[in-house]
């Protein structure tokens, strides 16, 4: 009863294998010596790779460009989402249904959708193309990420617990920057890790609002169909991972902590 | 109906004709009462009665619909729960997670902008008041729930309160912790000298701490008074039932036993078992009856009888008399006096 | 407006190009022929890679953008909705260079005015694994739209594959322009509504013998490397990738000829820097530019004297990337309604992208 | 006791404090407030970008020059239903249902072992080992599976030291799934848009999962139910919401996702690709308005059901 | 010191030397017990003495470090949950919440493939049974806590286990609802002569509904025997502190009483006042004593005193006597009979 059975772990294993043993070929033709394609297996190994993208402006043009990006959307998205999660963890009003499902589309609807109609608008209003546009799509499938994340946590904060702030003498606004922020804070830093993950890979969207700036993803896709140093792209992506790792882990343990905190409000049993 | 409020020239909590629904829900329908400073106020009644929506009335969480609401004398209407002298007591605690118990208890002086090192020392202060002092640095969740419901405690008093709301702060505690927290909150309302409104729907802890008690039934009070009066004059077949579960005596009952025609409540306590053959003692009618149903207490015996008229009555006898059994033939003692007039009903 | 006379850059100039058209020496340092330009004129330069003629037409439909290099399939169309510019060729000093045969070809011409400079160009060629065909050049298109036994002994079927966009359908009309007469084809991209259909039918074939279509160049020399595919239309440029990873691959122009395309700098009539326009359009048929492009895409130059101005080409280059080819190739162009060989009218483009996309879902 | 002597200041008065009174003697002005800006972006900003991107759907385009004709017309909405078309539509919804059935397939267990059985180390593991791959290049990911796909790739190199070459060759030679080789299949495409939204299905679930209380599973063991009745009867309904919540992300990015199909697969168009050839290439904005209602439809449908399942919540 | 079961050929459960650690913790550190088939067994005690424990060894959701345990004679080690002839009613319910009242009360047919209109039928009866007919429809979210406990129960009983496990099942009802359905359990568990395993630390219900009574501390069992023993001889201080809250006389009070020396329990309703001058009755002692607190419990004051040597002592006394207050002095009669023996301490 405690244990898991053989198969549920031989499945849940292998499905992890599954998700991993494609990022070692990527780790692995990042060291591959032959540039021009994939040839499988690689011919001979080489750090060189390593240098070229340190020594490549563009990379870090496109880096830059979208951390930037990602940073700003994320940024937007956790004010919009936590307002509209606010509003919406618990109130009952008419309209509340559809308003609820209107801060999911952008992630139910296809990106090409959301791409193309961004760049449509655009083009009617004459706007051009710049880091606000490309900015602009990514936060509009961000917020709902953030969205979700605070709204189920909202849920589970118990109401009392904003009573007492108000009961103790605090206004509205010291309610939500004693109380709220800092009981929400982990949702939103989960919320805000995934959104700038969304951002930060995203092509698809950014195909369609990024003129001719080029982020990462966009970088990427140019650099694979040209016709040299495709190991250039999986160093790129290797360097991303590894970067990336100490972040997610620790946004881990913080949201697990408010996690274990959450029960604390509840019954002294 | 119900007894007068203790004098005082002006009334810690006073409700005229206040009424609160929440669509068809007649939560508070028209409730009319008056807090002393310094009393001990316990609301009792059964789930959904209205004992919660009221305390809230008076922190400000609601509004009334309809009806006056004043604290110290000053009308609260429209005054948010922030700028009221009323500080509530949660049944669930409602302890910020985030904070350590030294910063939730100094929440409040936070936020009036009292200095930190003045504050710090004020919490101290107050959690050495409920018996926690040291555990300023722990967090809730590593607090068991006596401790959580002593810090929230020190957290309302700390801000000084005129009059202190709490609703149910005992419910969620196991038997022995709940006996011993009220023997503290009861001697700590008498210390501070404050008025406290307490939300229970046991009994018996509305009775033994209380100076007065006001029983609810949907959305009104049925009764208020000492704890006395409410448990050994219920007012009416409700109050008698709900307060320690006393036998009603209908009008043919109470004709049969040479009482005067009329409705009646007698406690279980009152009725004694006869030995066969001894006569009801001076002042107490004879009934037969056969027994039921017993159920042991540890110092009483719950016995469920039927009397030979058909009337079912619950007595309760010390548990160390020899015990009968159920199917058993019994005569019962019951005293005249015990049997104690309640409103007529219409 | 035609410019009449070029004033001072304008300090940027935005371009649509293919990929690997405009290199600034970032993949490979030798292969620069921006900076140069930068320097000199002080117009920096933007470049936004399309991936299809159909794309940059959509991009220039946008706006936003001062030049394209557009292929015969899309400038008549840029022309058409008046998206590009006719040019001021006395602005060109060296417009004399352009090879004589491009410099007013019907792709970039109309009614005798020029909308644009002539890029490079190239041929659709035959690519092909020597080891499957056993070191001989297939003589006919039909290995690719035929099912049959290859010299290696094995069937074509999964191991073709075809170009993954409507203009192809012309390729198809060429094979028939050689091998059904009857049909009366005179130009692959004027088809009568008889001679669509025979070429459709065709196209429906082979989709039963085709491997997959290619779109990526780079995703094709993958396939000829990891996936068996031995046989395909295809452009020089993979053809001396593949050659030059040692694979055993070669590539020749059929008997039937080929399609090919010839490339055109135009530019946007709005567009918002035009002298650096100009001056990037005079930079770019340089002998140099043009021989490195060429060197670099394997494609051909516009400019003849870059057949021996480059160093990266080397003297045999222009041969190796199809010079000679010129006459066998049929340009790209956009198949209009109103055409010169057909009296009855023609198919015009956009059947051609939605019959296509049926055929690719094998309808 | 100072408690009883420390004479307490009142809260600063401001213009804040102020404002919170106003705010909280009127409810609903506190929700306009905090609705008003995401309101105004989700529901003016897109919102009104895709009414101006659908509404085109009733126009059509000029066939020569790639301009679009303001006319009224249902013709380009009808085009939809030619045979070429319509294919692409049933095609696109085939594969996204087998990339979000497979998904679910592979991510139960994973989100099942995490949730559950998994101690608070363990559990750091498989949240690393879930967000790792999210945060690896989608592109890169794309262009390595190609690798893997191939016919000399990888995986027909295991698959021939493991002796399954035979088992390979004849899944390729089914009708619909198989073909000259993986990377040019139905079944090579399914496979990459599985691994590419794999994550985005176990994060729901296993969270879905772990709002499931232990004693329910108690209880059905209590009840006499062994394991595999349990998981049917117990913890799968109970974990249908985070599943759906996951299948809200495969099924709409699989639908919108032009590039895997140019990269991996039949070369048969698939809707994504076909949106954004007519956007772009064909510059027929109309029909790839119209091409665009489908997967709108088609998701609308899956809120209705999400939203009856509770599936928002596990998001 | 343990009183023996009830002599049967064959327990409903046993345990022998049962022990379960959680690391440092001994939830259940050598528990031997045996209860009969038949029987209502209450297992008291406060929270973390490895009550819930002992259940999931029974009912099978934990392994035993140790010892060994029996089900109607049948060793269960290994054996999953759904192989033993138990079922439990869970604190929390555990209600399927996705599953109507019906299909969860037909869940354990279903498993056991009982068909589809048989199961509906048997579902139907054991609502009936529980007073829950025509509920059927619902989901259990639309239910009320006492209803939700009822098709607990109804799901449990409906598999006819041969023991039924009830963890705290009343913990989470207010107290009306909990003595309505301890009055409800008791006389189902008669008519179903089933085995009942209950838990609770609530000592009113375990003396009122058992037969018999486990007391727990610490993971093990302290006392076992009927409600009668348990309360009136308890067997050790921590008995007589958490069962009922006796007084401990110690051995040098015990003396000055007039008693061996040893160490007693005293129950607070054994204590008598006596009116200024009368004599204590024979073979009580009088002490004096001035009283520190009282509190009115409705049927009783329980008054704290402080008799002149110094020893505090809480008496229950029936509150219609003219009550003492807070300071006054008091003489009290303690009939030496009352004082029970308890186990010497090393
Ligand atoms: N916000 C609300 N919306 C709708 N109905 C409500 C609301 N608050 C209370 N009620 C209803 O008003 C009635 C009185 O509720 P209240 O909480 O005051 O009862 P209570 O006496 O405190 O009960 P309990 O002992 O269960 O806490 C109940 O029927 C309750 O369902
Ligand atoms: N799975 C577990 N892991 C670790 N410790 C546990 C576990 N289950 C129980 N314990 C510990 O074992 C001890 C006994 O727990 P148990 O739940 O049996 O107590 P209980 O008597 O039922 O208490 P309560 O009245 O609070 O329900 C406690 O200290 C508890 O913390
Ligand atoms: N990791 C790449 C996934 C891209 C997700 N894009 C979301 C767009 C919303 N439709
Ligand atoms: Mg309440
Ligand atoms: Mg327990």
């Amino acid at each position: 009863m405690n244990r898991p059975s053989l198969g549920l772990k031989i499945a849940a294993l292998g499905g992890l294998a599954f998700l991993h043993v494609p990022l070692l070929f990527i780790l692995l033709y990042a060291f591959t010596t032959e540039e021009k394609s994939y040839a499988f297996p690689p011919p001979g190994y080489t750090l060189k790779w390593f240098g070229v993208v340190w020594g490549r402006a563009d990379i870090w043009a496109a880096v830059g460009l979208s951390l930037k990006v990602a940073t700003i959307a994320t940024l937007i998205a956790l004010v919009l989402g936590t307002l509209a999660a606010g509003a919406l963890a618990r109130a009952k009003f008419f309209g509340r249904e559809p308003i609820s499902l209107l801060f999911v589309l952008p992630i139910a609807l296809p990106g090409i959708v959301t791409g193309i109609a961004l760049r449509q608008a655009f083009g009617l209003m004459e706007i051009p193309f710049s880091f606000w546009t490309i900015v602009l799509g990514h936060a509009t499938f961000c917020i709902v990420v953030v969205y979700n994340n605070a709204v189920a946590r909202l849920r589970r904060l118990s109401p009392s617990l904003i009573e007492a702030s108000m009961d103790l003498g605090a206004d509205a606004f010291q309610t939500f920057r004693l109380v709220v922020l800092p009981n929400i804070g982990t949702a939103l830093l989960a919320g805000g890790m995934l959104a700038f993950a969304l951002s930060f890979d995203e092509v698809i969207v950014t195909t369609f609002t990024a003129g001719q700036q080029s982020t990462l993803p966009i970088w990427m896709l140019s650099e694979l169909i040209r016709p040299r140093q495709r190991p250039v792209t999986n160093v790129v992506a290797v360097l991303v991972i590894l970067v990336t790792f100490l972040p997610i882990l620790a946004a881990y343990y913080l949201t697990r902590e408010g996690g274990q905190a959450r029960g604390a409000a509840g019954t002294g049993k | 109906m119900h007894a007068p409020a203790p004098t005082s020239a002006v009334p810690a909590v006073r409700f005229a004709g206040v009424a609160r629904h929440f669509g068809a829900v007649r939560a508070v329908d028209g409730v009319d009462l008056s807090i002393a400073p310094g009393e001990f106020f316990a609301m009792l009644g059964p789930s959904g009665s209205g004992k919660t929506t009221c305390l809230r009335l008076i922190a400000g969480f609601e509004q009334p619909d309809a009806g006056h609401i004043e604290i110290f004398g000053e009308t609260v209407e429209g005054l948010p729960p922030y700028r009221r002298p009323v500080n509530t007591v949660f049944q669930d605690y409602a302890l910020f997670p985030h904070l350590s118990v030294g910063e939730n208890v100094a929440y409040g002086l936070k936020v009036r902008g009292v200095a930190r090192a003045e504050r710090e020392k004020l919490a101290r202060e107050a959690l050495a008041l409920v018996k926690l002092a040291g555990l300023e640095a722990r967090r809730p969740a590593q607090l068991s729930g006596g401790q959580r419901q002593r810090v929230a405690l020190a957290r309302a008093l700390v801000v000084r309160p005129k009059v202190l709301l709490l609703d149910e702060p005992l419910g969620a505690l196991d038997l022995k912790l709940r006996e011993e927290m009220q023997v503290e909150l009861k001697s700590l309302q008498r210390a501070l000298g404050l008025s406290f409104v307490f939300v229970t729907h046991d009994q018996g802890e509305a009775l033994s701490m209380a100076d007065r008690v006001a029983v609810f039934n949907e959305g009104r009070i049925v009764q208020v008074g000492p704890p006395e009066t409410v448990y050994e004059r219920p007012a009416n077949r409700f109050v008698a039932a709900f307060v320690g579960a006393a036998n009603v005596i209908e009008p043919d009952m109470a004709v049969a036993l040479g009482a005067a025609s009329g409705l009646y409540s007698l406690r279980p306590e009152k009725i004694a078992l006869l030995a066969p053959g001894v006569p009801a003692p001076d002042g107490a009618a004879a009934i037969e009856a056969s027994v039921v149903d017993v159920s042991y207490q540890g110092a009483v015996r719950r016995l469920a009888v039927r009397t030979t008229a058909g009337v079912a009555l619950t007595a309760a006898v010390p548990a160390s008399h020899r015990a009968p059994a159920s199917g058993d033939s019994v005569r019962l003692a019951i005293p005249l006096g015990a049997l104690m007039p309640m409103e007529a009903e219409t | 407006a035609e410019l009449k006379e070029l004033g001072k850059g304008e300090g940027q100039v935005d371009i649509v190009a293919w990929a690997g058209y405009i290199e600034r020496g970032e993949t490979d340092k030798a292969y620069d022929w921006v900076t140069d330009f930068e320097t000199k004129s002080g117009c920096k330069v933007n470049v936004k890679t399309a991936g299809t003629s159909d794309e940059m037409v959509a991009l220039m439909n946008e706006g936003g953008f001062d030049l394209v290099t557009a292929s015969g399939d899309a400038s008549l169309r840029l022309i058409a909705g008046k998206k590009v510019a006719p040019i001021n060729t006395k602005l060109i000093p060296s417009w004399g260079s352009v090879d004589d045969r491009l410099q007013s070809a019907p792709w970039h011409t109309v009614n005798g005015v020029h909308y644009g400079v002539p890029y490079q160009w190239g041929s659709n060629v035959l690519m092909y694994n020597t080891e499957a065909f056993k070191g001989e050049a297939p003589k006919s298109w039909n290995v690719v739209f035929e099912e049959q036994t290859l010299p290696d002994g094995k069937s074509n079927k999964g191991r073709i594959q075809a170009f993954d966009g409507p203009i192809y359908i012309a390729d198809a009309a060429l094979y028939l322009m050689a091998h059904k007469p009857e049909l009366g084809i005179k130009d692959p991209y004027e088809l009568t509504e008889a001679q669509y259909k025979a070429a459709l039918d065709l196209l429906r074939q082979q989709r039963k013998i085709v491997q997959r279509y290619w779109h990526d160049a780079m995703i094709q020399v993958d396939d000829f490397t990891n996936e068996g595919v031995v046989a395909s239309s295809s452009w020089p440029f993979q053809v001396n990738l593949l050659v030059s990873q040692k694979k055993p691959i070669a590539s020749t122009i059929p008997a039937e000829g080929a399609t090919g395309w010839a490339d055109t700098t135009m530019m946007h009539v709005d567009a918002a820097h035009p002298n650096c326009a100009y001056m990037w359009m005079e930079h770019s048929i340089a002998p140099k530019v043009q021989g490195d492009l060429a060197a670099w895409f394997g494609s051909v130059p516009a400019v003849p004297a870059a057949c021996k101005g480059s160093d990266l080409l080397g003297a045999e280059g222009c041969a190796t990337n199809g010079a000679g080819n010129f006459e066998k190739t049929h340009f790209w162009r956009t198949p209009v309604a109103k055409c010169a060989t057909q009296a009855e009218g023609c198919v015009p483009y956009y059947r051609w992208v939605s019959d296509y996309i049926a055929v690719l879902g094998g309808r | 006791m100072s408690l009883a002597t420390f004479d307490l200041p009142s809260p600063r008065e401001g213009a804040l404090r102020r404002f919170s009174d106003l705010l909280l003697r009127r409810g609903h002005l506190i929700v306009l407030l905090l609705l008003a800006p995401p309101l105004i972006w989700l529901g003016l900003v897109y919102l009104g970008s895709l009414f101006v991107f659908l509404g085109q759907s009733i126009f059509s385009i000029d066939e020569f020059s790639g301009t679009i004709v303001r006319e009224p017309t249902t013709a380009t909405l009808l085009e939809l239903f030619r045979p070429a078309n319509f294919d692409i539509l049933m095609r696109t919804v085939g594969i996204a249902t087998a990339v979000t059935l497979l998904c679910a397939v592979i991510a139960f267990p994973i989100a099942y072992y995490a949730a559950r059985y998994a101690g608070p180390r363990a559990k750091a593991a498989f949240y690393l080992a879930v967000m790792m791959p999210l945060w690896s290049s989608y592109l890169v990911k794309v262009y390595g599976w190609k690798l893997l796909l191939a016919k000399e790739g990888a995986i027909s190199w295991f698959a021939g030291r493991l002796g399954l070459d035979g088992a390979l060759d004849a899944w390729l030679s089914l009708p619909l799934v198989g073909g000259p080789s993986l990377s040019v299949s139905y079944t090579g495409m399914v496979l990459t848009f599985t691994y590419l939204w794999l994550p985005f299905m176990i994060l729901p679930v296993q969270a879905a999962l772990e709002r499931v209380p232990a004693s329910l599973i108690e209880a059905a063991g209590d009840l006499g139910a062994g394991p595999g009745y349990t998981f049917r009867s117990v913890i799968l309904p109970l974990a249908m919401p985070g599943v759906v919540a996951g299948a809200v992300f495969t099924f709409s990015l699989t639908l919108g996702d032009y590039i895997v199909p140019q990269i991996i697969g039949t070369s048969a168009l698939v809707l994504g690709q076909a949106v954004y050839t007519l956007q772009g290439t064909a510059g027929n904005i109309p029909l790839a308005a119209a091409f665009s209602l489908v997967p709108i439809l088609v998701m609308a449908l899956f809120l209705t059901l999400a939203k009856r399942t509770g599936a928002f919540d596990a998001m």
